[in-house]
């Protein structure tokens, strides 16, 4: 292959953000396929679009996803792209390596592919990017050989992605890093064998500071959380004032309920208990000395997605607060999961996310139905119009006048 | 050797340090010594260093293998990457922070994205490899962030900004709840290619696609017809069908939301509001998008309270009075006319000019 | 004599007394000397009192000549209805105004509702003349107002407490923004009298009717058919034709819907919430419905800031917490499920128990 | 007539409020009919049930409203209320009353009906509460002759309704009587001769504070506003805080902007004109010292009905300052009205509101095509979906790609 001009792309290697342009060129050195890409990519950026087709099913034996078919729409001129398909390969829990593990990915992917990567994709995954279709399945054994496996595509359970949590933060009300792999194990079958109506994902955050973002991002959000009060430590406090924090404004005037006072004479802080909604912002600014409450656990949120098709939902409240229990193998966690997917499978229309389901159906049946109790903490505020739809079983059905007679 | 189906992703605990897994669930609180530094102190006492380094998401295995070279040198091995496709340096020894530092910005590597500062942008896949992108992904990432970088390997920004960019409204970026969400649109209609059609699409799939309900089965032509005034252009049928082409370069280009986040933090998580509907495609360097962004975010830095995130200051001050600060054009476009259209209507007489 | 068409009201200039008409647009300032008298000063120094009393809205022309007797007697012959159907004495001599307040309570007139009080129910006909009612309005209102009476003729709640009330959900009473709404419900579906809908019915409007679809033509019956499954019993289907019978006195009943406003003092409009989806029909003095009220009342009148009208207050400390203080209990009725429901739901993760 | 009983009925003659069942028994003595309806609600009472039919279509000669009709269900039993229409007499503006014009119309009324009224009925009009058909429209020309005019029913513009203004308050920020009075008269023919989709209602309050609630219950609001700034009297401030009014908490700190700030050694206010947004609370707690801008008019909003079908709605911006001067004859206002009624009667469907009309089509598509200019004062926030119906006449209909070739 001679090599070719890219001066539009060579334009994005200046600057000082580290430059996807220098990857592909890198990949480029050792794959023909990036070197095709490079080209292909050029030429979007002169003609200002894209030049891939949709994918056909592609895939491995066994499983009814985790690849993401993708060819060129000239395969004449770009043969060695023709067929560029991604592979989702289930990253770790909290997105920890050690390098040999890295070591072997980069190995595997060097021999298969375009030496091309997403690190990582947006859902989570490990993204292969660009293969042959006769590669896909040995790269699967390959990679599975080397204890990988795929991550999902199609209408399942898409990859579950978790924060750093209880590995490296103070603030983790559950073990989000556990909690992940153990439940992502659990649902193997779900990952891989697209059986929904459309996608399903699960997001773990360790906090109300959401580092997953799974409010936003996921059908399934399970957001640490805590049922008693939030504790400080005084002489924490005192330090925080001595060293000229400033507390009332920075910290107890942001408060969303005013429920946090200082005192500045004592230069302690006082909570109103049952005022505090854990919005997680005082223990953000004071670290050292306020933190979570001892009952920990998550709250868990349904709903969320992005904007197609009845534009984007964020996830609400369906239990407020859940143990989340390595010792009990987070058995509460995956029954409720499984009544609610079971609901949605029963109910949704192809192509519709449960949030889409649940605001089609109604919120009250969908908690009825999925046997979860129904609590205020699941709205802001409840309903503005008196459109209810009466329990007929709860009434009297007599047909009768008060007199008896029919109606 | 036929592949093991379902074992499920590797154990994490096989990733951990040994300083994690000594002071697991035990982190008492954190410092951020500097930009691009996180000190963990946990109850026993040790402390565990971590470095963020930006990355451009899509990198070569070669990439790769130069973070893990550096990885072996100072942390023994162990590495992370974030939520935000930044790689983080895991020390548990306090000594080699800053040579780690040096070597990596002798290498070029970008330190940084901590504390109040702009992170990486989560982005997408553009140009490079999906089917239906109305702009690139990872070029205006660079572009933007080029222009932005003192505000990555910095911390003086009012509160953390976090961005999202996806190519096209199916929104893999997750900008939908983004301090700032750059978003790829496209503006003409669906080019119905009725043979295609006829060939391989499940015709009603393709119509209950359509969030407006503009595509109509054409049974007699075995194919469909789009109320082109019912569309707009969100390119979800052309998902379902190939037969549905709608790029179209004189037309594509972007659109800014601001205001979003998710973090339940003081306020409840909302979502990105539109404020520019349109900007042009202009590879490779996309100078209008950078200097949108960064006027909104001067604006920011100029008027909002310490702790404030983007959208906390516009709800605060008030949309209306957003637009009057930001000099840009309100329009019809800005104004929602979907579903949920009507919580959007101020329902009142107070307001600002 | 032929009537003439269209000549409007009549003038409103010929019903102001004179120091209306030399002191227009000239207002002051007011004041409020005692509970149920306004006192209006004018730029040129004039006063003018108000002095407002009770009405029940459904009054016979005697009522009225009574009044008359005493708008002459100390107004020289002016008076006002307010928009909360009482009245209001206009009196341009301070030394009448006692007199007058005597007299009234002589008489058993009810001198009140004016600053932080409850004012007259804004209400509708029910039962003494309409076709849908699902409650009577006159009987709940009498009742509710006997009840909180002390708060009509006293100035002593944290604010302004408007309530309303509405025989059904066409809502003729304004519920839908009130402090306090109180709305007559139907809970059973319609009964179709197929013979009617054949003799006079247009059936696409009957079907149009439906808020949520329920009504199918039935073109084979001439008729339609109601999906039970898919009705709320709102009664509109029957507002559009007489053959949709669907009282049902076992299952008729009120709802008690809280926290609406409409002014923009603050904060902005707003809806009225339910809490209560059901209390009996307990005709003639509706004891369920009276002491739900006061129990509202006084949480409201216990917790609140000065100043703070129901919905702000609880707005402020949220409605999960309304709940757990008021003991009310909390089910799927109370979730919305109608279109605008998404906007209801808890998207965060930070709320009280 | 032999005087039946009423037992039910009776125990709302007991308590301290007004009864309405001494005002319908004291019509009783003179009419009929009236003691007829204390017998059919006395059923009622015993039942828990209406006893009313749907009206048929009842009127008077050259209008198409203005009366509901009404029929007893039992019309042998209850012969002098067989027929019991209502009539709806258009109320002076505010409601303001001269005795002898009171008296009026109870005289006729006595001679043409039940005796009963509703002083007024929840739109605004003067209710004549039951007649007969024959009655109609000797009442519509005995009314009429006194002064009178029919209010609407039907589909067409509903009674108009105004607050008490600058008839007796300070707040008024133009002239809600004169408004109603004038524009009421404007649109006769709309006001008498359904004509339109649905009902529409417009509703005059002079300020922020909306004393006729018109936000929530009209389609056309007009609240009262200023452009410019509050003014302050300093002096007046003062004599507040010597009668130690409670200034900073009950006014300062309940200034949904932080906008008015208090001077505890100066007792003086000072505002930041351009963070105010007319809420008028500062103004309600102070009338002495705090008064509205000088530039004044009236904000236009458009929406509002409860709850059938949509549910309930509320007005909307559209106009954000509008002057509203009797020297122009409300030109702009009347011209504003007629152009948004056109839009919504080319458009709307039947028994739809302008409300659900503007939310079905979208609030663009209305402004556009009532030529009412777009601004960010219309909406609390912009759109958070990207589904943007852009205007196809701005782009390039080439039909080409960058290189020209066609798409
Ligand atoms: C690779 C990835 C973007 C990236 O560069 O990181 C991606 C790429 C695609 N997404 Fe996505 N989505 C990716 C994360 C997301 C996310 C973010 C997330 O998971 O947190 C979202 C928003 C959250 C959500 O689920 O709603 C997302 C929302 C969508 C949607 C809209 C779904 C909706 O209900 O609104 C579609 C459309 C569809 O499913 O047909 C879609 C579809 C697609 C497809 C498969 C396009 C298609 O219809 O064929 C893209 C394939 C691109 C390619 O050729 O590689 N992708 N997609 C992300 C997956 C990588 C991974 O596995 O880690
Ligand atoms: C490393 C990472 C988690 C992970 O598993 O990878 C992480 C780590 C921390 N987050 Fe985060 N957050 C991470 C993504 C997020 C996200 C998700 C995202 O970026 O898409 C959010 C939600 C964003 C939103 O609200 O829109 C997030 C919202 C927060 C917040 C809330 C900020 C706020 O006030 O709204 C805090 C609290 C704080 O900053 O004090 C926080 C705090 C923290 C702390 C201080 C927690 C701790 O004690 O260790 C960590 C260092 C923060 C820093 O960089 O200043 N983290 N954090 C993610 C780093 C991404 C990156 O490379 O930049
Ligand atoms: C007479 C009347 C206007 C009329 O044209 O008839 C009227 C008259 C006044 N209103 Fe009103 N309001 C009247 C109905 C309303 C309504 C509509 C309603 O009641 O349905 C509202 C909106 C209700 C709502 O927000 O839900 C209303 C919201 C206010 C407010 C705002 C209160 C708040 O803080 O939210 C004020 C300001 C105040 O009270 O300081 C106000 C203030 C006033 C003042 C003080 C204005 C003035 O300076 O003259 C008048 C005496 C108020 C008092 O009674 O304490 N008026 N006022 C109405 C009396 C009804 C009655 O008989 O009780
Ligand atoms: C008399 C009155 C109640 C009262 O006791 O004061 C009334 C009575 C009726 N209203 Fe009303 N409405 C009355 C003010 C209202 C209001 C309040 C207002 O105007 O401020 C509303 C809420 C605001 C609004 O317009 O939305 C109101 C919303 C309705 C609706 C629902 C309209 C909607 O779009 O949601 C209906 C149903 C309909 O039009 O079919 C309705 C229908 C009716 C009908 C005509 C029932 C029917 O379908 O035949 C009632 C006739 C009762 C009777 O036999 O006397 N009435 N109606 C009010 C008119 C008196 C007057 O002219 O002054
Ligand atoms: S979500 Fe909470 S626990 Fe998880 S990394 Fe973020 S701050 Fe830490
Ligand atoms: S967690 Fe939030 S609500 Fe609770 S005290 Fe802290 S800042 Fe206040
Ligand atoms: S946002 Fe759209 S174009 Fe971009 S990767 Fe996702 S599906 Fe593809
Ligand atoms: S682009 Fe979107 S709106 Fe237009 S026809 Fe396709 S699916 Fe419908
Ligand atoms: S609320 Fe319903 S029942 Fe009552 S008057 Fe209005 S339409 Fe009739
Ligand atoms: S009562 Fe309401 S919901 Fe039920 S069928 Fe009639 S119109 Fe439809
Ligand atoms: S709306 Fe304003 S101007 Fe009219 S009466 Fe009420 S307070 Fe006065
Ligand atoms: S009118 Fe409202 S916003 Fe303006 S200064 Fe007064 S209280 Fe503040």
């Amino acid at each position: 292959m001679t090599e070719k001009k890219t001066p539009l792309l060579d334009e994005l290697e200046k600057g000082k953000w580290p430059s996807f342009v220098t990857e592909i060129k890198r990949a480029a050195v050792k794959s023909a396929a990036s070197a095709e890409l490079l080209q292909v990519l050029e030429r979007s950026y002169e003609e200002r679009r894209g030049h891939w087709k949709h994918g056909g099913i592609v895939g491995v034996r066994g499983y009814g996803g985790g690849v993401i078919g993708r060819y060129v729409d000239e395969p004449e001129t770009y043969p060695n792209i023709a067929e560029f398909h991604t592979v989702r390969i289930n990253q770790p829990s909290g997105f920890f390596y050690n390098t040999k593990t890295l070591r072997t990915i980069c190995d595997l992917w060097e021999k298969h592919g375009s030496g091309l990567t997403n690190m990582h994709g947006s859902t989570g995954d490990i993204i292969l990017l660009g293969c042959k279709t006769e590669h896909i399945q040995p790269i699967f054994d390959d990679y599975s050989e080397a204890g990988f496996d795929l991550g999902g595509s199609g209408s399942c359970l898409r990859t579950t992605n978790c924060c750093v949590g209880p590995g490296r933060c103070e603030y983790a009300c559950y073990d989000t890093l556990e909690a992940c792999y153990n439940i992502t194990n659990e649902f193997m079958d779900e990952l891989h064998r697209p059986m929904w109506p459309y996608k399903s994902k699960i997001k773990f955050s360790g906090c109300a500071n959401d580092c997953t973002g799974a409010i936003a991002r996921s059908d399934i959000s399970v957001i640490g959380t805590w049922r008693d009060t939030i504790r400080i430590d005084q002489d924490a406090v005192k330090e925080y004032a001595a060293n000229k924090f400033p507390i009332q404004s920075q910290v107890c005037d942001k408060c969303p309920t005013g429920c946090l006072t200082y005192n500045n004479e004592t230069q302690e802080l006082a909570v109103i208990a049952e005022d505090c909604t854990r919005c997680h912002h005082c223990i953000n600014l004071m670290p050292k000395a306020i933190q979570a409450g001892k009952e920990k656990g998550a709250t868990i949120l349904v709903g969320g997605k992005s904007t197609i098709v009845q534009s984007a939902f964020m996830s609400s409240v369906v239990i407020p607060f859940m143990k989340m229990d390595v010792e009990d193998d987070f058995e509460e966690f995956k029954d409720t999961v499984r009544r609610i997917w079971e609901w949605w499978d029963e109910n949704g229309k192809t192509r519709e996310r449960i949030g889409e389901t649940i605001f089609r159906l109604g919120m009250g049946k969908f908690l009825r139905e999925a046997e979860i109790p129904i609590v205020p903490q699941q709205v802001f505020r409840p309903r503005a119009n008196p459109y209810v739809f009466w329990a007929q079983e709860d009434l009297d059905k007599s047909g009768t006048a008060l007199d008896g007679t029919a109606l | 050797m036929a592949a093991k189906l379902d074992q499920g992703p590797p154990n994490y605990k096989e990733m951990l340090p040994p300083i994690i897994l000594d002071n697991y669930g035990k982190w008492k609180y954190h410092e951020i010594p500097r930009s691009g530094v996180l000190k963990h102190v946990s109850e026993s006492g040790a402390a565990l260093f971590s470095v963020r380094v930006a990355t451009p998401r899509l990198v070569s295995i070669d990439f790769i293998r130069d973070v893990c070279a550096l990885a072996d040198e100072f942390c023994d091995g162990f590495l992370r990457w974030t939520t935000r496709n930044n790689i983080e340096f895991l020390l548990s020894d306090e000594a080699k922070v800053n040579p780690l530092i040096e070597t990596l910005v002798a290498k070029g590597f970008a330190v940084g994205g901590t504390g109040a500062a702009i992170s990486n942008i989560i982005h997408t896949q553009g140009w490079v490899h999906c089917h239906t992108p109305a702009t690139d992904a990872s070029g205006v990432v660079k572009a933007v962030m080029d222009d932005l970088y003192e505000y990555f390997e910095s911390m003086k920004l009012p509160a953390k900004l976090k961005m999202g960019l996806a190519c096209c409204l199916n929104m893999c970026g997750s900008t939908h709840c983004s301090d700032i969400g750059i978003v790829g649109v496209h503006r003409t209609p669906p080019r119905i290619d009725h043979d295609k059609i006829r060939k391989g699409t499940e015709i009603p799939s393709l119509v209950a696609s359509c969030p407006t309900g503009a595509i109509r089965p054409d049974p007699k032509n075995k194919s469909v017809v789009v109320n082109e005034e019912k569309c707009m252009y969100c390119g979800n049928c052309y998902t379902m069908s190939p037969a549905m082409e709608i790029y179209d370069a004189r037309n594509d280009g972007i659109a800014i939301l601001i205001g979003g986040k998710v973090s339940n933090a003081r306020s409840a998580p909302s979502f990105s509001r539109m404020v520019i509907p349109f900007l042009p495609n202009n590879a490779p360097r996309w100078p209008e998008v950078t200097e949108a962004i960064r006027a909104i975010l001067e604006l920011w830095i100029a008027n909002a309270d310490k702790g404030e995130r983007l959208g906390e200051w516009v709800e605060r001050i008030g949309w209306e009075r957003f637009f009057a600060l930001s000099g840009l054009p309100f329009s019809d476009m800005l104004i929602d006319d979907y579903i949920f259209a009507r919580e959007t209507f101020r329902t009142g007489a107070a307001f600002k000019y």
